[in-house]
């Protein structure tokens, strides 16, 4: 497509954009519209518009929206991943001189969709998700210290997912790579709205990431039940609080960073271009600055779930606890100063390599830590091999051996064998997999029976467990022997067909994992069709941390009174003296709902829609109309309400039932 | 009455307020200074890249030809004077004079749009001349840091007029206060932030 | 009942004080003067010292409004305040030092060859 | 059962043949085998710790299971331990100061940029290597022949890459001589490798560069000093002369370029293209750092913008193609500077002051 004029209502967005051609889009496209119109028909039919608008779409209840991020998390997986299944069908078929079946333009696409989806729609949801459900709960406070800023952070995710998603039908997405280098991604050598709608909708959703990093930690700071010291916090709310200073000091460089980029793509700046004396190092540099601690931001959270299931399914509690809090704050400080380790091949002199080098080393050392020490969790302990237990052994073990590959790029003559290597992606892959997406199940396992009240389907859970595990080590361990041969990522074709077998079999294993997928999807419909056999009081595991002092699921308020705290893993001291609730009831305080977040984040969606497409006159309204109902919001003085004590009296006494 | 009627349940919310953290305060000072703070690393970011990209000029125009210290001076002395009459609001709003304190504000916003004032007309003349955004790095570099800046300015004077307004409405009630204390963290950033552009953009490469 | 309101507000204490408004302003408009002064007046001073005494008022002026006109002390929000100022000049000193020491030294490696000499010289005037 | 077998013994064939390809564990240079060494030894000393990690991580859940019929060694209080934090810290903290240890000493040793003369080898041979969009041209300036897509070496003498870029970055990787080096523009990064062995070994750009990425391969030909002589008359009696116009032309997208050689390279046009200035309307990338230190082109070098620009002339679509972006225009800048000489933030007398800078 050549350059296209811009006329004044559509900006540049003509017909020629509809993908109509390509035959897989407009399959895919079949199936999300019919996909999307049953589930309109479903839902008038059975009449929940208006419990899905009321309960869930303006609620601010921090649980509420933690599930909510699980289900974008959930739904942006599966785009991702069959991202991920078309690229490996493709390497698998396109080896000596054969072209495989997706073009090179659409290929360049997926890689880039995938990359992006995964980490920032997928990763980054469950892991909001999972501290948006249950840091709260653990620190005994009834919502987070941002209600409404919470809902806002969450729909302004979604509008950046949809602005992905909008792409793929409309116009094309970017052809970069997940982080975008320029000079590649700037105005002259990625014309066309791809790049832009990568711009636009990272943008939006890292204003909600932002936002909901800076409420986390207001609600740490200031929310926690009376008496909890520091000290007494559950190790996930230690490590949702470094999470959460990661994101707000590292997001705002990849705001900046994205936006100067923008700045050079819409206004002719210079700051990353080859020519006017831009320099496209320092867009590496600093992306990498945000770069480096997001891989961090995904993790450490993950540290905390695997601390809480491992202390609660060995009936011990988390050995070396305050080890455990000063390897999770070393590790958040570190990880801002190893970023040059990911450009070792860009030139640099042999002493700042090996700084970045030994630093990168150096964070080993409390990650190993932390995985000694949940190893002596389980040492002389009562080990329940439950569902999250699978999920934290398959952890261990594979985080492990990602770890270790990792070391080993860290060493940076080694890196400029290995560096843009399939060794690389099975890296990375390695620990988010292996780290991330392991333990967002563990998560998903073990906090579920508290968010719906019944446990998931045990068979159905083991079925997904194991084609996960193993459908891993298919899919990545012949990528690491691709990338010892020295073979590049990204490529959409090659010429030597020795590599085909192993393209072969990481191909397999993407099937076995789709399996996996299958069945996560399969047991969490079992469980909800059977949920009255796998119903379960408030504290199924016989856990140690507050969240289980509530009913599952817990009312709005999570907890009927204040709770006095007296030290760590209070809920177990508490079971041990017999704790129950008073009945003398008392109003609480709540925030209301409202929709202002679900508008202004709309908004925010149309509006990155027509800056990607210079419709510059829908840009203005939207952007007015944002700031206008932001404005109008702060006219509402009106924000919070009291639950009668009868209504807590009624609302508890149907808790004690289950 | 105005629609706060949940103040008047105050005895009960000493009991059973839903902030009933670790020190019983809102949340909202240190919520929001968490979010100067991850505002302060966005300068930091765009001050690294003038550090690296400021010395490039691409055959154009550089500091010794555009940047008049006379012309900041007066934007700076702007900018401190309203930092220092919003001290004044803030304490007429702590002793509950509402219409000084409103007075201070309205002088703080005049202040605050004589400084954007100044420096629109700064880029205005900049681009005039051919020096604009376009022309080099470091004049990239100059505008997105300075542009971003005097945004963030602007913001604050939409922010100042709504709370303007609202205090107008409702009075120096808690939930004004509370604001009134956040756009006064905003406002003194800004100018702290402000140091940081007239000593490193604009002095350091007069010298 | 607005005296009552405010009197209940839990920071009042940290919005400051008259005096310390106007020691705060005086301060900064010293710590302002002095180097537009210095620059304007185009005093003989060596250049690095020159730029060293900026950036260094400018230190010191951004402290002083962090005390006077912030209010950022170890007792307001319990160090909280404090805690991540100090955060975020870390972050700050590490994004800042980092960058340019990481550009810089990829821009002396890769610079067209027939600069080096000139380059170099640079390098020897400072080591 | 035999069935499988015979399907397995395919597979272990289809291993075997490809075991030839394991470039970096069976290097063919002196960097190569430094940096497997290196990788291996990295490898061995995480080992001592990754091993017990993983027999415990299975073994401890095993023997502790709460269905054990023995229960006496549960001890619900055991959470803290002075020895073990010492050994779990300890242990780590020495392997990765034996590790911090070996990537000071190598990272030193493999510097890229570090020529190869310790090995004593033999006479170093020059290679300019520039990525365009997409194809590799090397040019050999000893010799003043260029090849596109096709690297020749001679066996045993140390090669001294120079690299640059057209546009994009590159990677410039030969996995069977060692390390990459991007490439990029208006820069020149360096990279020296040596092969031991005769063969013929792939190379690739190893950063994804657009369109054309996935066909930015050649072939390095390694060879006996006689057979590299020969390798360059070749080229000389069957290329065409590369000056500045050929390579304009040659720079210009293409995708999967077959092998081609150039008899004569025109003086000095590598440093052109690391200074962006081989078609003669721009300045040079030199010039452009010399006339920065002194403080730029003042304001009247305002209207001189086209003379600086280089990327927008090389916008290309989505597949590769070149389109036209809209162009600079200078005279208007040209224009608004002459009729609005009353500016109170301009040049001052303070311009005069650039000479006492510097």
């Amino acid at each position: 497509m050549s350059i296209e004029t811009i006329s004044p209502l559509f900006g540049r967005l003509s017909l020629d954009w509809i993908p109509y051609q390509e035959p897989i889009l407009v399959g895919t496209f079949a199936a999300v519209a019919v996909g999307g119109f049953a589930v309109l028909v479903l839902m008038t039919y059975y009449g929940l518009w208006g419990s899905f608008w009321r309960d869930w779409v303006t609620s601010v209840d921090h649980k509420k929206i933690g599930i909510m991020y699980m289900v974008l998390g959930f739904i942006m997986m599966v785009r991702g991943f069959a991202d991920a299944l078309m690229m490996r069908a493709q390497q698998a078929l396109a080896a000596g001189g054969a072209e495989g079946y997706l073009p090179q333009h659409h290929f360049d696409q997926v890689f880039t969709a995938h990359g992006v989806i995964m980490i920032f729609f997928v990763a980054m949801a469950f892991v909001t998700g999972i501290m948006n459900f249950v840091m709260p709960t653990q620190i005994g406070a009834r919502d987070v210290a941002f209600p409404f800023l919470n809902n806002f952070s969450f729909w302004m995710t979604v509008a950046g997912a949809l602005l992905v998603n909008i792409s793929l039908f409309v116009g094309e997405f970017a052809r970069v790579g997940w982080l975008a280098f320029p000079p590649l991604s700037g105005a002259s050598f990625s014309t066309g709205p791809g790049m832009d709608y990568y711009l636009w909708s990272l943008q939006i959703a890292g204003v909600g990431t932002t936002l909901s990093g800076i409420n986390l930690i207001a609600t740490i700071v200031k929310m926690r039940a009376p008496g909890m010291k520091m000290m007494d916090m559950p190790v996930f709310t230690w490590t949702a609080l470094a999470t959460n200073v990661l994101i707000v000091a590292a997001f705002p460089v990849l705001t900046a960073t994205l936006a100067l980029l923008t700045l050079d793509r819409y206004f002719g700046m210079h700051f990353f271009t080859n020519d006017f004396g831009g320099n496209p190092m320092m867009y590496i540099n600093l992306i990498w600055i945000w770069g480096h601690p997001e891989v961090y931001i995904l993790i450490i959270p993950i540290f905390g779930v695997i601390s809480e299931v491992v202390a609660t399914f060995s009936g011990k509690p988390l050995f070396g606890y305050k080890t455990m809090v000063w390897a999770t704050a070393c590790i958040m400080v570190l990880s801002f100063i190893v970023w040059l380790h990911h450009f070792f091949t860009m030139g640099s002199g042999a002493n700042v390599n090996t700084f970045f080098g030994i630093t990168t080393m150096i964070i080993a050392v409390p990650t190993g830590v932390k995985i000694f020490n949940w190893l002596f969790t389980m040492y002389k302990g009562r080990v329940r091999l439950e569902l999250p237990m699978y999920w934290t052994i398959g952890f261990l073990v594979t985080f492990t051996i990602g770890g270790m590959t990792g070391v080993l790029l860290a060493v940076p003559p080694v890196d400029f064998q290995l560096h843009n290597t399939l060794f690389l992606v099975a890296h990375f892959h390695n620990v988010i997999i292996g780290g991330v997406v392991f333990g967002v199940y563990a998560a998903v396992t073990y906090w579920w029976p508290k968010a719906f009240g019944f446990k998931l389907n045990d068979t159905w859970g083991k079925r997904s467990f194991w084609f996960w595990f193993v459908g891993f080590y298919f899919a990545f361990m012949p990528l690491y022997a691709l990338g010892l041969m020295g073979v590049t990522r990204r490529i959409n074709q090659y010429p030597d067909p020795a590599w085909q077998p192993y393209f072969i079999i990481a191909a397999f294993g993407a099937v076995l994992i789709l399996l996996g997928i299958l069945s996560t999807f399969i047991g969490f419909y079992v469980s909800v069709r059977d949920r009255k056999a796998l119903a379960c009081g408030g504290d199924p595991w016989n856990a140690r941390t507050l969240e289980w002092a509530t009913q599952s699921p817990p009312a709005p308020y999570n907890f009927p009174h204040d709770i006095q705290v007296r030290g760590r893993d209070e809920f177990w001291r508490m079971k041990q003296d017999g704790f129950v609730w008073s009945t003398a009831y008392q109003p609480i305080h709540m925030p209301k709902g409202t929709a202002t977040g679900v508008y202004i984040a709309g908004f925010a969606l149309v509006f990155g829609f027509a800056m990607v497409w210079y419709i510059w006159w829908l840009a203005t309204l939207s952007f007015v109309a944002m700031v206008a109902i932001g404005i109008g919001h702060t006219f509402n003085y009106n924000r919070d309400y009291y639950i009668p004590a009868q209504d807590v009296a009624a609302t508890e006494a149907k808790g004690a039932v289950t | 009455m105005t629609p706060l009627d949940s103040t008047q349940l105050a005895p009960v919310m000493a009991v059973n307020d839903h902030d009933h953290g670790a020190d019983h305060g809102s949340p909202t000072q240190i919520g929001f200074w968490i979010y100067l703070m991850s505002d302060c690393i966005i300068f930091g970011a765009l001050f690294a890249t003038y550090a690296v990209l400021g010395g490039r000029y691409a055959g154009g125009p550089g500091p010794l030809d555009l940047f008049e210290p006379e012309f900041v001076a007066v934007e700076t002395a702007l900018l401190l004077f309203s930092s220092v009459t919003f001290g004044l609001a803030m304490l007429q709003a702590v002793k509950g004079n509402l219409n000084r304190t409103l007075v201070w504000l309205a002088v703080t916003g005049v202040l605050g749009a004589g400084f954007i004032g100044m420096e629109l007309y700064e880029f205005r003349h900049l681009i005039h001349i051919g020096a604009g955004p376009d022309r080099s790095a470091f004049l990239s570099a100059f505008f997105a840091l300075v542009g971003t800046h005097g945004l963030h300015v602007t913001g604050g004077i939409i922010w100042l007029v709504t709370l303007m307004v609202q205090i107008k409405m409702h009075g120096l009630i808690d939930a004004n206060m509370r604001r009134l204390v956040t756009l006064s963290m905003f406002w003194h950033f800004l100018d702290l932030i402000w140091i940081g552009v007239f000593s490193f953009v604009y002095l350091v490469r007069l010298v | 009942m607005l005296a009552k309101t405010h009197n209940g507000h839990g920071a009042a204490k940290d919005h400051g004080t008259m005096a310390q408004l106007m020691i705060g302003f005086g301060l900064a408009a010293l710590l302002t003067i002095i180097p537009f002064v210095l620059i304007i007046a185009e005093v003989a001073i060596a250049r690095t010292t020159l730029i060293g005494i900026i950036m260094g008022l400018g230190a010191v002026q951004i402290v002083v409004h962090l005390v006077y006109f912030l209010h950022v002390n170890r007792s307001t929000e319990q160090g909280w305040t404090l805690f991540a100022s100090i955060f975020a000049v870390l972050i700050l000193v590490i994004v800042l030092a980092g960058s340019l020491w990481v550009m810089r030294n990829m821009n002396e490696n890769m610079m067209p060859m027939h600069d080096m000499d000139h380059m170099t010289s640079l390098q020897s005037q400072q080591g | 059962m035999f069935k499988y077998i015979k399907y397995l013994l395919a597979l272990a064939g289809a291993f075997a043949l490809s075991g030839c390809q394991y470039h970096i564990l069976s290097p063919q240079g002196w960097v190569g085998i430094q940096e497997r060494n290196l990788l291996v030894i990295a490898t061995l000393l995480m080992l001592i710790i990754i091993i017990p990690v993983l027999i415990m991580a299975v073994y401890f859940p095993l023997k502790y299971r709460a269905d054990r019929s023995d229960l006496s060694d549960y001890d619900p209080t055991f959470e803290h331990s002075n020895k073990i934090e010492v050994a779990v810290w300890g242990i780590p903290i020495l392997i990765t100061a034996a590790l911090g240890w070996y990537t000071y000493v190598y990272t030193h040793r493999l510097d890229p940029y570090r020529p190869l003369d310790h090995l004593q080898a033999g006479i170093p041979i020059e290679v300019d290597a520039v990525s365009l969009d997409w194809k590799w041209l090397f040019i050999y300036p000893e010799f003043g022949v260029a090849s596109v897509n096709e690297l020749a070496v001679p066996v045993g003498r140390p090669v001294n890459f120079r690299l640059t870029s057209s546009t994009v970055m590159n990677t410039l990787s030969i996995p069977a001589l060692g390390g990459m080096v991007y490439s990029m523009a208006g820069m020149e990064t360096q990279l020296h490798l040596v092969a031991d062995a005769p063969g013929v070994f792939p190379g690739r750009s190893a950063h994804y560069s657009g369109p054309g990425f996935s066909h930015m391969t050649f072939d390095t030909l390694s060879m006996s000093d006689a057979d590299f002589n020969s390798w360059i008359a070749n080229a000389k009696s069957d290329g065409t002369d590369l000056g500045r116009e050929t390579y304009l032309t040659l720079e210009k997208p293409s995708i999967a370029d077959p092998v081609r050689y150039f008899a004569t390279v025109e003086d000095g046009l590598f440093d052109h293209v690391v200074e962006m200035c081989v078609d003669g309307g721009t300045v040079c990338a030199g010039q452009i750092m010399t006339q920065d230190k002194t403080g730029g082109g003042g304001i009247a070098g305002v209207p001189n913008a086209a003379a600086y620009s280089y990327d927008s002339k090389r916008a290309i679509d989505g597949f590769g193609a070149l389109i036209d972006l809209p162009t600079l225009n200078p005279e208007a800048f040209y224009e608004a500077f002459l009729n609005s000489p009353d500016y109170i933030c301009g040049p001052s007398a303070r311009k005069e002051a650039v000479s006492h800078v510097n």
